[in-house]
């Protein structure tokens, strides 16, 4: 909702405020450079790079094995997804079919960190419009029983290195399963409280109903993708609509808005996708073939031997190699398509790696949605497309 | 270094954390930590008033100098009270907002430096003084300088009147009684914008110019019903003088300014319209204390209004710039005026000192204490009178009612600043000027003519 | 009007539910790890300080010098000086240097290792003043007995045999001789450095 | 050894690839029944590749993007590539209605035409495709493609200033950026 302050008849000067890189609400290094009239945007640039580590470069100068611990560090509130998509493009260009046990794993870490990081979204989303001291709490406090569970399996918070190509690393510690399913069971009630909180709270609304719409065409043309996305109505979800791994065989629902597009609309899509994902957990932990640690433990030395169960499609060591050839796999990442493209020569290293980022996308549709908004708004759209800055610049 | 490993994990337990029973550790040690802090606060203060009120006079007379020194000396009894009592008070404030915050956020809070956190504050304001005091370049020196005081200084002048209606009038504080004192109050409370805008303009910085410009039309904007709701509920009392209105509310709940002073009470079948005018005028009362305590949110920057140092939007506002002792008496002033219009609205609504209800931990039980420890101290009669020059029972009971209400007003504040968010800035003069003037004046009109009939 | 009214009643009524919401959570149990005085239990997979585990039963150092990691570091933070012993003509360990200001602690070395030596334990208390204190030497990354074994159970990995007897008498002065940062063990330390990176660009 | 480039190295992956005329994919058909020639690649497992001359470029992409029945209208990515003997730019086509869909598109300058000290160039597609503005400002500032036409083609990831550009197989990292100030570091 553009707002009209205006007697036209009133001359005033237009000023430049460089927000960011260092501000607190830009997520990390954003920089605009703003041109406002009064409080009204008038022109926005987004200056990015702040963050640029040269991922890329670094994929053609190390080997596959040592990428792969690497490229967490991409987007980092969701280090699966990064983990998976490369695998996934290595994967299918080396035509290695992964079993299914280790494709079960992979969801479930997977969904994991979705709620991580929406929750965190959620958390910082609120910090954004100004609810900074109470509210932010409580998702992170979730967020940190999820971390914990994730860190047990994979041995780091956010960096995981867990999802690798040909499979996943290792099976989850004695009890993990329990603690999961405790989660999921506590978790939809949760969610209840923050939309106790936030949902229907009327400043809420009035901070983000009608706010930054994006329209269909518009979001289609920038290649915008994920929940920001399906707000404006697009059922692009490349779990449903290109179903890879196992998501075939999981029940769950594509949240898509019909109307506005606008934060509103981004934030109710992301809360529907946090619950979706804990049913996609719950199925899995029941789904899952050869059960929990326990019973593959009492199996012994035949979870070895069985197909189903094999973690590893071939053993992993550090002369690791992929077959000539070229190659692009997508996986839906909570901020969209994450896609990598990988042209191979056959030797142990890449020969050019392409990171398809979604923020990357998402961020270049910013300029179109904050002109005519005032300062306070930049926050509020900004921050409801859930832009990760390292994702941006890799 | 050493290389040590922590062999001491015993334990695997990672992930889902217990629900624990009921969280009555921590909400004890808030109340505790509280109550310590209250009773520092105002020992000290009660034992300054007394120092400079009592015994110096009786020195000063003792000595044979003419009676009008002791009763100069007398006079500046309340600017002493409000000096001692601003800096430990906004001290105490930032704590209680902190512990209270992170009870709200299932978090422990400050809990390091002394026993329970008890100085965790202190610690803080020793801290921002003792850090740089930094001038941006190209700052106007002077007017950054003065900003804060100018915006400090209306917060301790204005809040002198209060202190008579807390303290019941008492004796060393009728002094500071005016006749007009409700105006005397908001005029003293809306200097402040003037520093704010000062300060961000002195700032040589647009974060800071904005947040200085916000401050100034939101501060314009909300004094309005601000203002016209304190009005009205003088019109209801017949009377601007802060004393006389919270005596006026004496004698339970029900008295109070927020349920139509009385008037609920004269119901009768004698003017069967009473029936309805005096539930309405109740009605209107109650609207009128929510407006009030919404202007006076917007007033002092609190949540859901904090939009001249929105952090999201202008890094800090207007104080986006200061540093150390500067930011320090910003920080102070902001938690003063916060204690301030809370006392404000306890004077004006919550019946000032008065017990909710009669009997209930009122002077009658004050004074019963005080005669039980008057008869255990009877052995020791310097004691005995040491006690009785220091305490007064009428006014413990009455500051003990205020302080209470207070901090209760406070803690309401601190739970809205926990869950709501922020306006936006045409929102929240929209809010003002469609939605709370127009209301102001109805409820104005209707007070006006509710009090006549009923 | 009425409209309005409806909304105003509707809009109190969601900020006090939301009120109440967050009231209520002052009854909850206080989520806060208080972290210096209680440390956190971290599980088996956590990937902290890089050490060099000792065989639990015999107490004799795992390490045979396959270079394995030093080759698949990322980061290029693992530094083996070993030479070929004259009596059995086996690789022998003099000096292991890890620069945890580089490490990324990825965990790639721990995989690779064939003897279980070089583990990620669960120490993640490595501040420092200097960087150069960061960089481990063999006696600050071996690990006790004590250590080893409860590393071995918490990891679950399966507990090495004993070395022949021959080869564990050698390791044992090659240790002793690790522990004293003399002249002696830093020359072929320097020999070693030059000889390296040729391996690693034929490699390549 | 991370720092030293890599050996440029031999093995294009095309090289594997029979040097046989591949069949024209229904992509490729649908292109030539509507006038523009291409030319099938081998497929990006499994993907149809085809490459067009950099002229007919805005063409095939407005035809494969408007038309009813093949509609690719999501523009997933464009990479830069700096192959053995051409610079490549390669465009992943998606289609939002079918998932089925997906097309790679490839321009290929040969090594050999572009002149010393001249960037390759390719028409850019921002003019009617914005998704892809930053990726083609991405590729210029990586790879050192120069999209002709893009209204604001400048550096995005690197500071304005740099030199070079850093995906290129020649790149020499400047040594400034290896300058680790620890000296008892391995490096």
């Amino acid at each position: 909702m553009a707002v009209n302050v205006g007697n036209d008849q009133l001359k005033t000067d237009e000023m430049i405020i460089n927000m960011g890189p260092q501000h607190p609400a830009t997520h990390g290094v954003l920089r605009l450079l703003l041109t406002l009239d009064g409080e009204m945007v008038r022109n926005v640039e987004p200056v990015i790079g702040h963050l640029h580590r040269a991922q890329e470069w670094q994929g053609q100068n190390r080997t596959w094995f040592q990428y792969q611990a690497l490229i967490d560090r991409v987007d980092y509130l969701s280090g699966m997804f990064t983990s998976w998509a490369l695998a996934r493009a290595a994967e299918h260009i080396e035509g290695i079919k992964i079993s299914p046990r280790a494709e079960y794993l992979r969801v479930m870490v997977s969904e994991m960190n979705r709620i991580t990081s929406h929750l965190l979204w959620l958390g910082t989303y609120l910090i954004d419009l100004g609810a900074m001291f109470g509210f932010p709490f409580y998702p992170f406090r979730e967020r940190e029983k999820l971390l914990d569970l994730l860190e047990a399996v994979a041995g780091q918070r956010m960096m995981f290195n867990y999802i690798r190509i040909g499979g996943v690393q290792c099976n989850p510690p004695l009890g993990w399963f329990d603690k999961l399913k405790r989660f999921t069971e506590e978790f939809p009630d949760r969610v209840d409280e923050y939309e106790a909180i936030v949902t229907e709270n009327p400043i809420f609304l009035k901070r983000t109903k009608g706010i930054g719409r994006l329209s269909k065409s518009v979001a289609m043309d920038y290649g915008v993708t994920g929940p920001t996305l399906r707000a404006s109505g697009v059922n692009l979800d490349l779990r449903r609509t290109k179903p890879y791994s196992v998501y075939d065989q999981l029940k769950f629902e594509v949240p898509v808005l019909e109307g506005d597009g606008d934060t509103w609309a981004r934030y109710t899509c992301r809360i529907r996708e946090m619950r979706e994902s804990n049913k996609i957990i719950k199925q899995c932990i029941e789904k899952i073939p050869g059960g929990t640690t326990e019973e593959i433990r009492k199996l012994g030395d035949e979870a070895n031997k069985d197909e189903n169960l094999k973690l590893m499609a071939k053993k992993q060591n550090s002369g690791l190699r992929v077959k000539a050839g070229e190659g692009f796999a997508a996986v839906e990442s909570p901020r969209g398509t994450l896609g990598c493209y990988i042209i191979s020569n056959g030797s142990d290293k890449a020969y050019r790696f392409k990171w398809r980022n979604p923020s990357f996308s998402n961020l270049s549709v910013l300029p179109e949605l904050l002109v005519g908004h005032p300062i306070a708004d930049i926050m509020a759209i900004f921050g409801s497309i859930d832009v990760i800055l390292p994702d941006v610049d890799r | 270094m050493t290389v040590s490993t922590s062999t001491s994990n015993k334990t695997q337990s990672y992930g889902v954390q217990s629900t624990g029973p009921a969280n009555i550790v921590e909400i004890f040690k808030f109340m505790r930590l509280t109550i310590i802090w209250l009773s520092i606060i105002f020992g000290a203060v009660w034992g300054a008033c007394w120092l400079f009120g009592v015994v110096l006079p009786a020195c000063v007379e003792g000595f044979g100098l003419p009676a009008e020194i002791s009763q100069t000396i007398r006079y500046f009894v309340p600017l002493v009270a409000i000096m001692v009592f601003i800096p430990i008070n906004a001290m105490f404030m930032v704590l209680f907002e902190r512990r209270a915050l992170a009870l709200f956020t299932v978090r422990k809070g400050p809990n390091r430096v002394g026993p329970d956190g008890l100085l965790q504050t202190a610690a803080d304001a020793v801290k921002l003084l003792l850090k740089e005091d930094i001038t941006p370049r190209g700052a106007d020196a002077f007017m950054f300088t003065l900003a804060p005081i100018i915006f400090f200084a209306p917060s301790i002048f204005g809040c002198i009147p209060l202190l008579a209606a807390a303290t019941g009038d008492h004796r060393l504080f009728s002094i500071a009684n005016l006749p007009t004192g409700i105006f005397y109050v908001l005029a003293a409370s809306s200097i402040p914008v003037v520093a704010l805008v000062m300060a961000g303009w002195a700032s040589n910085n647009k974060y800071s110019l904005v947040g200085g410009l916000r401050a100034a039309a939101q501060a314009i904007s909300y004094e309005i019903p601000l203002v016209l709701s304190l009005v009205t509920i003088c019109l209801l009392a017949g009377s601007l003088d802060v004393v006389e209105i919270a005596q006026q509310q004496v004698g339970g709940f029900l008295h109070w300014n927020i349920l139509g002073a009385g008037k609920l009470l004269a119901v009768s079948q004698a003017s069967p319209i009473t029936f309805v005018t005096a539930p309405l005028l109740a009605i209107c009362c109650i609207l009128l204390f929510w407006l009030y305590m919404t202007g006076a949110c917007a007033e002092i920057n609190r949540i859901p209004f904090d939009l001249p140092e929105a952090e999201s939007e202008l890094v800090s506002g207007y104080n986006t710039e200061y540093s150390g002792i500067k930011f320090a008496i910003f920080f102070l002033a902001e938690f003063t005026n916060l204690f301030v219009v809370s006392a404000i609205a306890t004077v004006m609504f919550l019946g000032g000192g008065e017990s909710p209800i009669p009997g209930f931990l009122d002077t009658g039980f004050f004074v019963s204490v005080m005669g039980t420890l008057n008869s255990l101290l009877q052995p020791v009669p310097a004691l005995q009178w040491l006690l009785n020059s220091l305490v007064d029972p009428a006014t413990l009971s009455c500051v003990f009612w205020a302080v209470t209400k207070i901090y209760l007003i406070v803690f309401f504040a601190i739970l809205i600043r926990g869950t709501l968010p922020r306006f936006r800035i045409d929102q929240l003069m929209d809010f003002s000027w469609k939605r709370l003037i127009p209301l102001v004046l109805i409820l104005f009109l209707a007070v006006a003519y509710l009090r006549e009939l009923v | 009007m009425f409209g309005l009214l409806a909304r105003s009643i509707e809009s109190l009524y969601q900020v006090t539910r939301g009120l109440k919401t967050v009231f209520q959570h002052s009854f909850r149990q206080p989520i806060t790890k208080e972290y210096p005085d209680r440390m956190p239990d971290l599980p088996g997979a956590f990937r902290g300080r890089l050490s060099l585990t000792v065989n639990p039963n015999t107490g004799e150092h795992l390490c045979i010098s396959c270079l394995q990691c030093e080759r698949v570091c990322p980061d290029k933070c693992i530094q083996i000086t070993s030479h070929k012993s004259p009596e059995t003509n086996k690789p022998e360990l003099i000096e292991f240097k890890i620069d945890h200001g580089l490490c990324m602690f990825c965990g790639l070395c721990t995989e690779v290792c064939p003897t279980t030596c070089i583990i990620n334990t669960n120490d993640f208390e490595m501040a420092d003043y200097t960087r150069e204190s960061l960089v481990y030497d063999l006696k600050k990354l071996t690990l006790t007995q004590e250590e080893s074994a409860f590393y071995f159970s918490k990891k679950e990995l399966p507990l090495p045999k004993p070395k022949p007897a021959k080869p564990a008498a050698a390791a044992a002065p090659a240790a002793a001789k690790a522990e004293k940062p003399g002249q002696p063990a830093v020359k072929p330390a320097d020999t070693a450095k030059e000889d390296k990176p040729k391996e690693g660009e034929g490699k390549e | 050894m991370s720092e030293t480039p890599a050996s440029p190295s031999p093995a294009n992956p095309e090289k594997a690839a029979p040097p046989t005329e591949l069949p024209v994919g229904p992509y490729g058909q649908f292109l030539s029944e509507h006038g523009i020639p291409s030319k099938r690649l081998p497929d990006s497992t499994g993907v149809e590749t085809i490459e067009v001359e950099p002229a007919q470029l805005e063409v095939t992409l407005k035809r494969l993007r408007n038309s009813e029945e093949i509609a690719l209208d999501y523009l997933v990515a464009v990479s830069g590539v700096d192959n053995t003997d051409t610079f490549d730019s390669v465009y992943h086509l998606w289609s939002y209605s079918d998932p089925n869909k997906e097309l790679v598109v490839k321009v290929r300058i040969p090594k050999a035409s572009v002149a010393a000290e001249q960037l390759p160039e390719v028409p850019s597609v921002t003019p009617f495709w914005s998704a892809a503005n930053w990726h083609e400002r991405e590729s210029y500032d990586l790879v050192g493609i120069r999209y002709v036409g893009h209204p604001y083609l400048r550096r995005i990831l690197n500071p304005w200033d740099w030199e070079g550009y850093p995906l290129r197989r020649d790149y020499k990292q400047p040594v400034d950026s290896l300058n680790d100030k620890n000296p008892h570091s391995f490096r």
